[in-house]
């Protein structure tokens, strides 16, 4: 193929794969600035996934809503990822539940849930039907029109737009509220923000639960742009990926984002490599594992040590050190 | 005048122990109310009460005379009540303005005004001479100005009443005279203040009344011009303690520290220490004064192994050790006493027994062929907390759990019983009653006497001259001069730490 | 039980007037029983099986889901330690599972799809596979002769022999009726990652191919989404079972594995009394163990599927063998000619 | 004494919630609960059979709650469990079928082995937190996948036997126990369980009695006071990474060695590595609490088949049960505060 054509594809694939890992590490870092480890974005992911599938399904084939389905889904994913948020909220601010525990739990209990209700709503089959309205990818006018990245970059689903709007708006909630402020001093310092006053509990609430929100649409961004249908496996690590990618952008939300963006163009580039036929040269194991090592070997390049929020995983207890 | 804050028989009880007792404390209008007791007489408590953060199970508060339940700090500050709380509230990584306005944001619509809350802060900090940079990362600016910073967040908010939990335990000389005027000008301003110090001269120095405290019970309040440093002292510890150190002329011996030509970088990569010489002898207290962050850090750090020199050498018992792995240091006869009590000194998790062999838990008799022996390691931590006298529920209890002062004596137990043939001791009584500095100035003596030598770092001057027998001054990674205490007056080495001597020198280096 | 292998008499309470009748269970792996796949296809023939024996469901035919591969021995376990007549392991993984409890229960009557229990078959079992790759063979000639690109490419789930048969036969095919058709291979390392095959296919259309067969599984939905959000003119052809609905406009065809008629038959000639236990039984075009999808007809024209049925002729005929490995690969493009 | 009582009651009321919310799950689908637990229970003790396979399925996660729980106590979060486990897998399957050793020495052999590999594999992590600092979390995860596709190469490359799986081991690598199995009407019962109690016992031992336990759990409190104290506090990192992976590659090797005979090229991870996190949580990282959860949760999972199969109730239930108790255990200020409530009822009415 010629060459123009693979860097277009590159770059489409890298925005398809990283839009799911982008908006699902947004909710990591809201979760984990405030203090709080969510290593249940893949549980919130899962459950994301299936409300979309199921709504989308639903409001297309019943409601006849025809092409709006799938923001139906979309919908319907944040306030499910928001709902089931709230037991992982409650356990790890009110009860001081070890937030890892709750947040293993809570993959547990996403999976288990999810297919447990697709078993009831399609007769026993274990993914639900195909949904008939995903999202198309829309190009941007004039945009797509330049050279590659017009149609590598700007010909792309609504979900990868929506994600980078929203790595803006998360940016600013975090970094240009007063909001994000006392967010981001929970995460220190919670005693401190209490001393002047902040409620630490319903600040971390909030957190916890636009987190669930949010990695619920990354959620989405798969089972109603890329699969097109929900399954025990529709989320298979992702949420895990997100975790690395929040990590690896240094619990920056525009970091996150890059480092997603990271993941996906050495997936894209392994994909790529496969279908030119490198794998007459290097294993084909080799290429399929490429974005994991890379991204070692990038961390190993990267200066300067990602440090986690200081109060990170500490459960608030007042007057106690 | 009026009292502002009328506490009245305040009780409250801790799981194991009653830290308030039917405690009384009126303070009037326009008055430096002091607030005295031991480590863990349960001062900080009656304050973090008053505050908002704790509920007293007996008794009640009046504020202007109203009675009132402060349910949280909301309500404190809403009745004009302000702390400074012994350790720091301030969030690391932000800026001083960010930390000031935390809770009580300048905005402009949805967002925050940074510029304008800058202006606010700046106005603020000259209208009380309170110093600070409203640009500058906590993290970077030292302590007193973190004081500073913690003074204006109640100012910020409209406090009338300021309480400040041990604001000098953790400042320099300079910094404390200056503490003393900015609290001058704020009760000029009408502002009543709680302060809470174990320095009794501070006490005498600004105080108008002083209510003491005992292990959680009331014993009086007294004018400060109808008492003095002793009747104070007999007030909180119960007993007469003695102030001036007994100590006769030292002998030295034959030289156990020695650093010629000694460079090392700071932190940020910038050369702190450049080209010290030092020699401390068996049988001598060597002091180093100086005006925090010149460099004395950095000089326990490579002594110690815990920083790499970048030339020069360092001998002990005449074997050079320079750039060796802290624990081959240690093990040449070095015993540390560390400034950051929490970050270096303890495992906060570990049991007060298994911190007294932190460093020597891996030798006989804690540990044979590689398993411990928990029954050697705890006798020899109740032997310790007996003799140190360090109040613990038991040995067996997390560290975490003691008074940060009963934590300081748990460490100095640890290090003066390795008995080293040089103690290296920083801060070490920071934050303690004088009851507990005169017991540990004792130990370091008799450390001394013993033939040991002793390195002493401590940013209390008065302590660095009763106790030293050599003093050498450090300034800017340098030592500038060694002196016998006995030779100078306070306020020569005042000049020498602040580099007066070398003032031309640095002139022509800089053109 | 009674054993004796051949020459069983009816199940009980059979007779002459009344249908035979048989307790038979199936185990599945872990893609549980509504997998859209074999899994799925397997409950249909038992179902068929049921309604024709007029079996009561849980009580005579029932199956039980796998979710670890650890499950697979004390799931198969659980029918053969009740005595049931008949247990099914459906999919090759759980092959040496099987083997192992047919060792330990000589009396059991057992059964596995697609595997031959590399050749060692206990007598109290029947293996049945399937030829993949003539089924592959058809449709790579589907694939080969609908390209206008002369570039068609596979999708494969993790690479191993199983899969193999599905690239080589599928090479084969596109080989057999356009020599200077080009076959890009892709592996997505994993049964269950629909972004990979997504991710995986638009490379390749994006490169030029047309035409994607794949054999990957929940993988291969991704090709489907990919091909249907590409539009006309970007075929995909299905594997296992009909896979159209998925993107009715894009799939050319499927090349369906017949696991439900294979369990179907076994089982009721055993309620027949016909057992050839200790046997490979072998499903290809002649047994109707594959073939492509009914649906086929919908976006190929009628002379292509014309030329598929030729070929198939010369399968079952034996005139031309479907390779399985890359070698034999080598050796049929060596050999074959038009 | 009561915090003690309360570390017993707790989990069993956790279990109890649990099982209650997915009885309620039950009748919401118009199952009938009771036949559902009894099938349930029936599956785990229902017969001697399903008692063995019950210890069986709780083998391995033993090994993988033991390696999460032990790098836990030292302040590092191993993801990495299940990729070290595949390592452990392979390396047994590999020395099994390839050496030739005479009996318990050969499985011996391919268990230490299994241990180093996997030992080494995590070291890797561990070595990139020291020197590096890179997050542990990460490194892990991406070594799960690297893990997996290289087992996966270097089988069909170099290591196949029929079909995608190795050949099978020799006899004398077997850690078959053929008497026990038999007592347990040929249960898959193997020397690994054995080994698990004993590495429980071993990890236990390692880290609250030993020198080199108290260093380890130093560097994870408090770094800065382990330098301090003349620790190294790199080593010790890379220490915890490797002994936390040996574990689980011991895991693998008895997996292999004892259930199998063999190993496959795999389609993806089977999870014990991460339902070690779940078990190592729920035994509160305590070795012996890691047995006790391990009992549970493998139980539990195992247990659930029959359910399905006798009663048609779909397995997902039973995740969602597992879940929930975990929650409850977590949220153990929960599980006390009606505790007291409870106590106190019976205080009042005790009163009047
Ligand atoms: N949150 C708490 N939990 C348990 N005990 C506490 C708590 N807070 C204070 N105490 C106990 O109450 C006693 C008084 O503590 P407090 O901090 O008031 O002493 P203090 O006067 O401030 O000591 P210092 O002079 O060292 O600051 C201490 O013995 C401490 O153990
Ligand atoms: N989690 C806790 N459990 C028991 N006691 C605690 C706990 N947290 C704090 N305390 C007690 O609260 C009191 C206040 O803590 P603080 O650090 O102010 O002690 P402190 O003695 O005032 O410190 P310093 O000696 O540095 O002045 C201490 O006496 C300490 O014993
Ligand atoms: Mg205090
Ligand atoms: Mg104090």
């Amino acid at each position: 193929m010629n060459w123009t054509n693979m860097l277009e594809i590159i770059l489409n694939n890298t925005i398809l794969y990283a839009t799911p890992l982008v908006l699902a590490a947004l909710g990591g870092v809201l979760s984990e600035r405030s203090g709080i480890v969510n290593i249940a974005l893949e549980g919130f992911m899962i459950i994301g996934a299936f409300a979309a599938a199921v709504v989308a399904i639903f409001a297309g084939e019943t409601l006849g809503v025809g092409r709006m389905a799938p923001w139906f889904g979309l919908l319907a994913a944040f306030v499910l990822g928001v709902v089931f948020a709230v037991p992982h909220a409650v356990a790890t601010i009110h009860f001081r539940a070890d937030q890892v525990v709750s947040g293993v739990a809570l993959n547990f209990l996403a999976a288990g849930f999810a297919i447990f209700m697709v078993k009831n709503l399609f007769e026993g089959a274990a993914q639900t039907t195909t949904v008939q309205f995903p999202f198309e990818k829309y190009s941007i006018p004039w945009l797509s029109d330049i050279p590659i990245i017009g149609n590598g970059i700007f010909f792309a689903y609504p979900t990868s737009y929506l994600a980078v709007v929203l790595v803006l708006i998360v940016y600013f909630l975090l970094f240009r509220t007063p909001f994000g402020l006392r967010i981001r001093a929970l995460g220190e310092h919670p005693h401190a923000a209490d001393s002047v006053g902040i409620r630490v509990y319903l600040y971390r609430y909030m957190a916890v639960l636009l987190a669930g929100g949010l990695a619920g649409l990354g959620g989405a961004g798969m089972s109603i742009a890329v699969t097109s249908n929900f399954q025990h496996n529709t989320i298979a690590g992702h949420g895990f990926m997100a975790l690395a990618a929040m990590i690896f952008g240094k619990w920056h939300p525009v970091g996150a984002m890059w480092a997603a963006l990271f993941f996906g163009f050495a997936t894209a580039l392994a994909a790529s490599g496969q279908v030119i036929g490198l794998t007459n040269y290097v294993p084909a194991e080799f290429l399929i594992m490429l974005p994991y090592l890379l991204t070692i070997l990038a961390l190993a390049g990267v200066v300067g040590r990602a440090h986690a929020p200081s109060a990170l995983g500490r459960p608030y207890v007042k007057g106690q050190r | 005048m009026a009292a502002v804050v009328e506490m009245l028989g305040i009780t409250k009880r801790f799981p194991g122990i009653v830290a308030n007792d039917n405690i009384h404390l009126v303070v009037e209008k326009g008055e430096i109310h002091a607030l005295l007791g031991e480590n863990g007489a349960g001062k900080s408590t009656l304050m973090n009460i008053l505050f908002g953060l704790y509920q007293p199970d007996e008794g009640k508060i009046r504020v202007h005379g109203k009675d009132v339940k402060i349910t949280d700090p909301n309500v404190a500050n809403r009745l004009g009540i302000g702390m400074v709380h012994q350790h720091f509230m301030l969030v690391q990584p932000f800026t001083v303005t960010e930390n000031i306005i935390l809770g009580s944001e300048v905005t402009n619509g949805p967002l925050l005004d940074l510029a304008k809350a800058e202006k606010k802060v700046a106005e603020l900090s000259k209208r009380y001479g309170l110093d600070v940079d409203p640009k500058a990362r906590v993290e970077d600016i030292s302590v007193g100005m973190q004081q500073r910073v913690e003074i204006l967040k109640t100012l910020y908010r409209g406090a009338e009443i300021l309480i400040f939990d041990e604001p000098t335990a953790v400042l320099t000389p300079q910094e404390i005279t200056e503490l003393m005027q900015i609290m001058r000008n704020l009760v000029k301003e009408g502002k009543s203040i709680i302060f809470i110090t174990h320095k009794l001269k501070e006490i005498m120095a600004i105080c108008d009344r002083v209510t003491v405290i005992r292990r959680g019970k009331y014993i009086d309040t007294v004018s400060v011009k109808e008492t003095d440093p002793d009747k104070l002292a007999n007030m909180m510890v119960g007993r007469h303690v003695q102030f001036a150190v007994e100590k006769e002329a030292a002998t030295p011996g034959s030289s156990v520290l020695e650093l010629r030509n000694v460079e090392a970088n700071g932190n940020r990569g910038v050369k702190a220490l450049n080209g010290i010489t030092l020699e401390v002898r068996a049988g001598e207290i060597v002091g180093i004064a100086g005006v925090e962050g010149n460099g004395q850090k950095e000089l326990i750090e490579v002594i110690t192994g815990l920083r790499k020199t970048t030339s020069g050498t360092i001998v002990i018992n005449n074997q050079e050790i320079t750039n060796r792995t802290p624990r081959e240091i240690a093990e040449s006869g070095i015993g540390h006493i560390p400034e950051d009590r929490h970050k270096r000194g303890l495992v906060l998790d570990y049991s007060i027994g298994e911190n007294m062999v932190l460093n020597t838990y891996y030798k006989s008799p804690f540990s044979k062929s590689g398993i411990l022996q928990f029954d050697k390691i705890f006798s020899h931590a109740r032997r310790l907390i007996k003799i140190f006298d360090v109040r613990t529920p038991s040995e067996y209890t997390p560290a975490r759990a003691l008074s940060g002062g009963n934590q300081q004596k748990a460490i100095i137990a640890r290090e003066v019983d390795r008995d080293p043939d040089l103690l290296i001791a920083a801060q070490p009584t920071r934050g303690l009653d004088v009851g507990a500095i005169e017991f540990i100035h004792k130990k370091l003596v008799e450390q001394r006497d013993n033939g040991k030598a002793v390195l002493l770092l401590s940013l209390e001057l008065d302590e660095i001259m009763s106790l030293s027998d050599r003093i050498a001054v450090i300034y800017e990674g340098r030592i500038v001069g060694v002196v016998k205490p006995e030779e100078v007056t306070e306020h020569d080495l005042g000049l020498m730490m602040s580099g007066a001597t070398t003032d031309k020198g640095r002139e022509e280096a800089a053109t | 039980g009674c054993g004796g292998a051949a020459k069983d008499k009816p199940a009980p309470g059979a007779g002459p007037d009344q249908k035979p009748k048989i307790k038979v269970a199936m185990v599945t792996d872990v893609g549980g029983v509504n997998d859209n796949s074999f899994n799925q296809a397997a409950w249909e023939g038992m179902k068929r099986l049921g309604a024709d024996l007029k079996l009561q469901e849980k009580k005579e035919y029932t199956y039980v889901e796998s979710k670890k591969k650890e499950d697979y021995v004390p799931n198969l376990n659980s029918f053969v330690k009740d005595k049931w007549d008949l247990t099914w392991g459906i999919g090759f993984l759980m092959a040496q599972d099987l083997a192992k409890v047919a060792a330990e229960n000589p009396n059991a009557k057992m059964a596995i799809i697609d595997s031959n229990l590399d050749g060692k078959i206990p007598p109290n079992v029947t293996a049945v596979t399937f030829k993949e790759e003539e089924g592959s063979f058809l449709m790579g000639v589907i694939a080969g002769l609908m390209t206008k690109s002369n570039q068609v490419g596979f999708v494969g789930g993790v690479k191993f022999p199983l899969i193999e048969k599905f690239e080589n036969g599928f090479k084969a095919g596109v080989y057999a009726v356009n020599p200077n058709a080009t076959v890009k291979v892709a592996y997505a390392g994993a049964f269950d990652k629909a972004d990979q095959g997504k991710i995986l296919a638009s490379t390749m259309y994006q490169g030029g191919a047309d035409v994607i067969f794949h054999a990957a599984g929940a993988t291969g939905d991704g090709v489907f989404t990919e091909a249907k959000s590409r539009g006309k003119g970007f075929w995909v052809i299905g594997v296992d079972r009909d896979q159209s609905s998925l993107a009715p406009d894009n799939t050319l065809s499927s090349m369906i594995k017949r696991v439900d008629t294979a369990i179907y038959t076994v089982s009721k000639d055993l309620a027949n009394g016909i057992w050839n236990g200790g046997k490979q039984v072998e499903l290809g075009l002649q047994e109707d163990g594959v073939g492509y999808a009914p649906t086929t007809s919908k976006n190929t024209p009628a002379n292509v599927i014309a030329k598929v049925d030729e070929f198939k002729k010369q399968l079952t005929d034996g005139k031309i063998k479907a390779p399985k490995t890359a070698e034999e690969f080598e050796q049929f493009k060596a050999t074959f000619k038009k | 004494m009561d915090s003690r009582f309360n570390r017993i009651l707790i989990p069993l009321i956790a279990i109890l919630m649990g099982l209650l919310v997915g009885a309620v799950m039950m009748m919401s689908i118009g199952y009938n609960p009771i036949a559902g637990y009894s099938a349930l229970f029936g599956g785990i003790f229902g017969s001697a059979y399903n008692i063995g396979e019950t210890l069986r399925s709780v083998t391995p996660l033993v090994f993988t709650g033991l390696a999460v729980a032990f790098a836990f106590r030292t302040g590092l979060f191993n993801i990495g469990v299940e990729g070290q486990f595949i390592i452990g897998q392979l390396t047994a399957a590999y020395i099994g079928a390839a050496w030739s050793l005479p009996p318990v020495v050969h499985a011996l052999a391919a268990v230490v082995f299994a241990m180093i590999t996997g030992g080494l594999w995590a070291a890797i992590a561990g070595y990139l937190k020291a020197r590096l600092h890179i997050h542990e979390v990460i490194t892990t995860i991406m070594l799960n996948y690297i893990a997996l596709n290289t087992s996966n190469f270097l089988i069909r490359a170099y290591f196949h036997g029929q079909q995608e799986n190795t050949p099978p081991i020799r006899p004398s690598a077997s850690l078959d126990m053929p008497i026990l199995s038999q007592m347990f009407d040929n249960a898959r019962l193997h020397w690994g369980i054995l080994i698990s109690v004993l590495l429980a016992a071993a990890v236990y031992w390692l880290l609250f009695r030993t020198t080199k336990g108290y260093e380890l759990r130093a560097v994870g409190f408090n770094s800065h006071a382990a330098e301090y104290a003349g620790m190294n506090v790199s080593r010790n990192i890379v220490t915890s990474m490797a002994v936390s992976g040996a574990l689980a590659g011991a895991g693998g090797a008895v997996e292999t060695l004892g259930v199998y005979g063999y190993f496959g090229i795999q389609g993806g991870f089977s999870g014990v590595g991460f339902d070690g996190i779940a078990v190592a949580l729920i035994g509160g990282n305590h070795p012996f609490g890691v047995l006790l959860s391990a009992l549970l949760f493998g139980g539990l999972s195992y247990g659930s088949s029959s359910m399905q199969r006798l009663e048609g109730i779909p397995t997902e239930i039973i995740r969602v049960v597992i879940a929930l108790i975990i929650l409850f255990v977590a949220s153990s200020a929960l599980v006390q505060w009606m505790i007291g409530k409870f106590r106190r009822k019976g205080q009042e009415v005790g009163r009047s």
